[in-house]
């Protein structure tokens, strides 16, 4: 049986169609469906075995990046969207998919009593977009999608945004998080060590360096990092220097990781 | 002369029949209909023909469709000197064009025709380019400006049914420290300007979902009163999908935002006070960019050319729907009728604003009546607004109805062959000495000086606020690497299931123009084929876009009528034909004419990205190869600038050298020598090197008294020169002399000058091989990385 | 919904709260400051203006409350002020 | 500058002229009705707070009005209006 995956656009999505061909490369099939097709319960939710809300500008981060979109899916679809993600279905957000999620509440804890946001994601310190390739160090062994990177390892992916500075709501740590798993990635340097939220290495003045988190179970990512743009090792930011070539980049790693997980306890 | 007619909107007869040429004047004033006398005499005459007065509307429309904007008159008018004698006629035809028709390359599939020029990519796909200009409303409104810029051209090659795949940025300021009080009143300061620029590019281009991979930025005292924002677009089609069979009874429809009174010239009947400021043509009022609302335009545009539905398409730019829909009618031979109150509006309206407003985000396209339903369905699934408005036809007339009263009914030849306008050019050069001041004793300071220059510093603070990777295409990056190294030129890989990729590259010399605009052209030209080639592209097109002063002026045209010369000569002689371009004139300020500018923009292609070649150094020992001629040619070159001079002697181009250097490369790359590779520009040698060396984490070793050379004989001049035709070469220790053989076998000069080193830093030893400069790499970083500060 | 509803205009405005680095106000600060002007302290803000309807004006604070929470403001990083005013009948 | 300084606080609203679309505006009031509000007439804008001194309050309105064309708002499209109010002397 093929593995389905469910990439959620809106308008103003805009890394889908990459994002559908990491997922082709790991040997799933990738359906683009349009929210409104969701909402409107003409795409059923259930019939695919993974979620993923790419990167991109929904409804042009009116208010704040990811909120319009979040509320497009709390005021139709919310009941569902915990239901699935409580199933262990796997949910990965991007970037924008990432801030959605937050604005959403199902990050950092899906499994939750009231619908308020625990956490955010604020404009970059440096006020400006960011557009750059950062390093990023693995804490998590119990995240779903991080199968096929090992705890201490040193991925490398871009980050594209303008709003990506996590802030984690008053009462909850890091260290909380940390000690569950939740802190899947953090922003370092090239040598591994932490990035104590120096620029450019920390691109946005993250909370404790935080990239990516995820949540209780460990089968829902966010990340503001684009594993998609770094399938392929020709998407290296220095490609033509390096002339040693695997074929693949670290973020085709994330996808396997997926997949894997769907082959092995979900289907 | 105007007489409102009794209607339930607004329409006036207007009397052209009765009027004198004074009046004919006035009327085009206050109409701003920006028609000369000899125009409105030709308009008079057709209505006398006809024998009836025209509506307002229909002055309107042929106010727009007569525009310079839309029609090129300069371009394509007849040019003479001061005694009468004729210098041009038809640039656009005689000199572009013909370029063009004479290369006569197979690849080219539609040049200077539709939205965007054609050429053949994979065997299943073609490539569209465009670059607009958009220097008026970015003066007025730079974050808008800019952003409705890179929105307009990205419906140009959306009008070719391409999905657009990289965007282009180029932008000409005024210094960063021109002073505040200098400024004449309603000039923006530089500063202001370039903050909304950049934010405009980046606010379009990201929300949009397009990578922003090339561009340029330029700073000069010639910009400070008029700022010059070229914005351009990549994109990419399935050969079969490129369809324009409009057929009489297809219907025309509008998808897309609302109409409003955007960017309707600024003049109507009760302001009659116009161009009190007299160099400048129109005031566009401002356009509010929606980046949102084109990306989902670009959506269903995708899915109806995938499926087939249209018929033609087009979008809606300068002249909004008149001049969209005349030239589609045009395109069939045919007419059109429309139903203007059928359109979606955001107000109230007059049907002449409705007919010409400018409102961003529209597209217009033919549809046959059995397709309506299904393209009505995808238009609604993605969220977008649409309207029937209208039909084509088999007769040559447009006619133009609203609540069934007919508004326009005019031809479309008529409307397409404004009368030719006749202009005087000069050109008188520029009387420049070539300066004398003491060769200074220290080269380290001198380069750290020009590698800090605005001009020539690093654009990572710019670059990074634009996404270049969206779409995970972008195969060789504008920033190299971990430091961000700047590579000549981007690629973009578009398919899946191809190696192929497009290679992206301009080239911008405008402060050659200070001396002669003839050899600021031809080094455009070549530079921008020279970026291209350095990084592994070939097979190249290229597109023009002169940004000029008032053609109205005889100095002003007499160097474009220069530069236009030199695109038809170099085109031909390195045998890349211009697929599109566009002219932008009138830019005047109080300050005086924009510095003439032209920017090239050269398209090429890689057949595999893999063997794309990056400027940072790869390993030591291995050898350092200049290729070309290093000339005394430091005319209006950025050392002597910082100096506080211009100069006599600008750059040339040799052809003959040119080609054989780029053969050379060609070659090179092919059979696998070249480790890195690095065009020579502004700066020439010194920062060619220092880039090299900065972008790796590797250093240099130089020696002049190696570096071919003509007439040069002092280490600064020889180290700053920007002589044309010449690259910096890493070549592969074991391929050397292989290598050697190739430069010799094409006859081309070439000179091992030094090699790669591994004690990080730069090492130039001079003439007489004493030591001239010695530098860190980290300090040339330094210097490079924080000299555009802003 | 059978009973009466009026209008009320609403004005809304989001802040970060404060503790958090207001990047956006920094940068207008600086560019300030280039400018020549003395500016510190600076931050900015998010403005929204609509009307609503509602029963009467306890609804419509308890209406706009519930929506800066939902939508307009993230708590965990923002803090918000607004105003209802009445405006009329429908 | 040997005069006494005295510092202002300021308040700046930045809002898009009518006429104008207000593309946020728009959305803001779509999410709302979505989220089951009957809402109307959304705009959006900008508000900016800073301190600045001055030698007197005129000066200080002078300056303020001169950052808000020369930076904060473009004359051509946006409007702008501002407060200022003394907090003390320096
Ligand atoms: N100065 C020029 N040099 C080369 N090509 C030009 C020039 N001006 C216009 N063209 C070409 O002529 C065609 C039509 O131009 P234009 O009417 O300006 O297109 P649009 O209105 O879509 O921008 C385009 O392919 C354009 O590139
Ligand atoms: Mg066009």
């Amino acid at each position: 049986m093929v593995i389905r995956i469910l990439i959620l656009r809106a308008p103003g999505t805009n890394c889908d169609e990459e994002t559908a061909r990491a997922l082709r490369e790991v040997g799933a099939e990738a359906c683009i469906v349009h929210t409104n097709k969701l909402l409107s319960n003409e795409v059923d939710l259930f019939s695919y075995h993974g979620l993923v809300l790419p990167g991109g500008f929904s409804y042009g981060d009116r208010v704040r990046a990811g909120a319009i979109w979040a509320s497009k899916l709390k005021s139709r679809l919310m009941e569902k969207l915990m239901e699935y993600a409580l199933n262990g279905n796997p949910i990965l957000g991007i970037c924008n998919g990432f801030q959605a999620l937050i604005e959403l509440g199902v990050l950092p804890f899906t499994r939750r009593t009231d619908l308020n946001p625990k956490a955010a994601l604020a404009p970059n310190i440096s006020s400006k977009f960011e557009a750059r390739w950062v390093y990023l160090k693995c804490h998590s062994n119990t995240c779903i999608f991080t199968r096929y990177i090992d705890v201490n390892e040193v991925p490398r992916m871009p980050v594209a945004h303008s709003e990506g500075r996590f802030i984690l709501g008053e009462g909850l740590s890091g260290e909380e998080l940390s000690k569950r798993g939740q802190v899947v990635f953090k922003y370092v340097k090239a040598n591994g060590a932490p990035a104590n939220s120096e620029y450019p290495f920390n691109p946005n003045g993250s909370m404790f360096d935080i990239a990516g988190i995820c949540n209780e179970d460990g089968n829902v990512l966010g990340l503001m990092p684009h594993p998609e743009r770094a399938v392929y090792d020709w998407q290296l930011p220095d490609y033509t220097s390096v002339r040693r070539y695997s074929g693949h980049a670290d973020g085709w790693r994330i996808f396997k990781s997926m997949i894997e997980y769907i082959e092995e306890e979900i289907r | 002369m105007y007489n409102k007619l009794p209607l339930p909107f607004e329409l006036y007869e207007v009397d052209i029949l009765k009027a004198s040429e004074e009046d004919l004047l006035k009327i085009s004033s206050e109409m701003g209909l920006n028609l000369n006398l000899n125009e409105m005499k030709a308009v008079k005459e057709f209505f006398v023909k006809r024998g009836r007065n025209p509506t307002d509307v229909e002055l309107q429309t042929i106010g727009q469709l007569w525009s310079e904007h839309c029609r090129h008159k300069v371009f394509k008018g007849l040019i003479v000197n001061d005694e009468g004698k004729i210098v041009a006629d038809n640039m656009l035809k005689n000199f572009i064009a013909r370029a063009t028709e004479e290369i006569n390359a197979p690849w080219v599939l539609s040049f200077l025709e539709d939205n965007a020029g054609i050429v053949d990519f994979t065997d299943e796909h073609a490539i569209a380019v465009k670059v607009e200009t958009h220097n008026h409303p970015s003066a007025i409104d730079p974050f808008g400006g800019a952003a409705t810029g890179i929105g307009g051209v990205i419906r140009d090659v959306l009008g070719v049914w391409a999905k657009p795949i990289a965007l282009i940025d180029v932008l000409c300021f005024g210094p960063l420290d021109y002073p505040y009080d200098k400024l004449p009143k309603g000039v923006k300061h530089p500063r202001y300007i370039m903050r909304g620029v950049v934010a405009g590019i980046g606010h379009y281009g990201n929300n949009f979902g397009t990578p922003t991979t090339t561009g340029a930025i330029c700073f000069d005292e010639g910009y400070v009163g008029n700022v010059v924002v070229y914005a351009g677009c990549v994109g990419i089609l399935p050969k079969p999908k490129y369809i324009r069979r409009v057929k009489p009874g297809d219907y025309i429809l509008v998808i897309g935002n609302k109409t409003g009174r955007d960017g309707i010239h600024g003049a109507t009947f009760a302001s009659a006070d116009l161009r009190e400021d007299s160099e400048v043509s129109s005031r566009p009022a401002v356009q509010i960019p929606d980046p949102i609302e084109e990306e989902k335009l670009k959506r269903a545009i995708l899915r109806i050319r995938d499926e087939e539905l249209g018929s033609g398409i087009t979008d809606l730019g300068g002249g909004g729907l008149a001049v969209a829909v005349v030239e589609m009618a045009d395109r069939i031979k045919g007419g059109a009728t429309v139903w203007l109150d059928k359109l979606h509006l955001r107000e109230k309206m007059s049907p002449w604003e409705i007919w010409i407003s400018e409102s961003q985000e529209r597209m217009l396209m033919g549809v046959p009546k059995d397709n309506l339903e299904k393209v009505l369905k995808i238009v609604n699934e993605e969220e977008l607004e649409c309207s029937v408005i209208g039909r084509f036809e088999d007769d040559n007339r447009v006619r133009v109805f609203f609540n069934d009263y007919l508004i326009v009914d005019l031809d479309v030849s008529f409307l397409l062959s404004p009368p030719k306008i006749v202009r005087k050019a000069r050109w008188i050069p520029p009387n420049y000495d070539e300066p004398s001041f003491p060769e200074p004793e220290n080269l380290n300071d001198e380069l750290l000086r020009v590698l800090s220059s605005p001009n020539i510093a690093s654009r990572e603070n710019i670059i990074r606020t634009y996404d270049h990777e969206v779409q995970g295409n972008t195969a060789l990056k504008p920033l190299h690497g971990e430091h961000g190294g700047p590579n000549d030129a981007s690629i973009v890989k578009p398919l899946d299931r191809s190696w192929k990729g497009v290679v992206i590259s301009v080239g911008l010399k405008p402060q050659y123009s200070k001396i002669d605009p003839y050899w600021m052209a031809a080094s455009s030209i070549e530079e921008a084929l020279r970026n291209n080639i350095a990084v592994g592209g070939r097979r190249i097109a290229i597109l023009d876009n002169f940004t000029w002063g008032n053609p109205e002026k005889p100095d002003r045209l007499g160097q474009l009528v220069e530069a236009v010369k030199a695109c038809y000569d170099f085109s031909k002689a390195f045998n890349t034909p211009f697929i599109s371009g566009k002219d932008s004139l009138y830019n005047e300020s109080p300050l005086g004419p924009v510095l003439p500018t032209l920017l090239i923009t050269a398209i090429g292609i890689i057949p595999d990205i893999r063997k794309a070649v990056s400027l940072d150094l790869k390993s030591p020992k291995n050898p350092l190869y200049l290729l070309g001629l290093t000339r005394l040619e430091l005319g209006a070159s950025e050392y002597y600038r910082l100096k506080g001079f211009i100069g006599k002697s600008v750059p040339k181009v040799y052809v003959n050298e040119s080609r054989k250097a780029m053969e050379c490369v060609t070659k090179a790359i092919d059979r696998g020598y070249v480790r890195a590779c690095h065009d020579l520009s502004e700066g020439g040698l010194g920062v060619a090197i220092a880039e090299m060396a900065l972008s790796s984490n590797y250093g240099a070793v130089v020696d002049l008294s190696r570096v071919r050379r003509e007439g040069v004989s002092r280490n600064d001049l020889v180290l700053f020169s920007e002589s044309n035709g010449r690259f910096l070469l890493e070549i592969e220790k074991k391929s050397a002399s292989e290598f050697e053989k190739l430069a010799r076998d094409l006859g081309c000069t070439y000179s091992k000058i030094g090699e790669v080193s591994s004690d990080g830093s730069l090492v130039v030893s001079g003439i007489n091989g004493e030591i001239v400069i010695d530098l860190p790499i980290s300090e040339i970083r330094r210097a490079w990385k924080e000299g555009l500060k802003w | 919904m059978a009973s009466k509803m009026l209008s009320f205009k609403v004005r809304v405005e989001v802040w970060l709260k404060e503790g958090l680095v207001d990047a956006e106000g920094k940068t207008v600060e600086e560019a300030l400051n280039d400018l020549g002007y003395r500016v510190s302290s600076s931050r900015v803000g998010k403005v929204y203006e609509f009307v609503i309807k509602a029963g009467d004006e306890e609804e419509a604070k308890r209406l706009v409350n519930e929506m800066c929470t939902r939508l307009l403001a993230n708590p965990v990083k923002d803090k918000f002020i607004y105003e209802v005013k009445k405006i009329g009948v429908q």
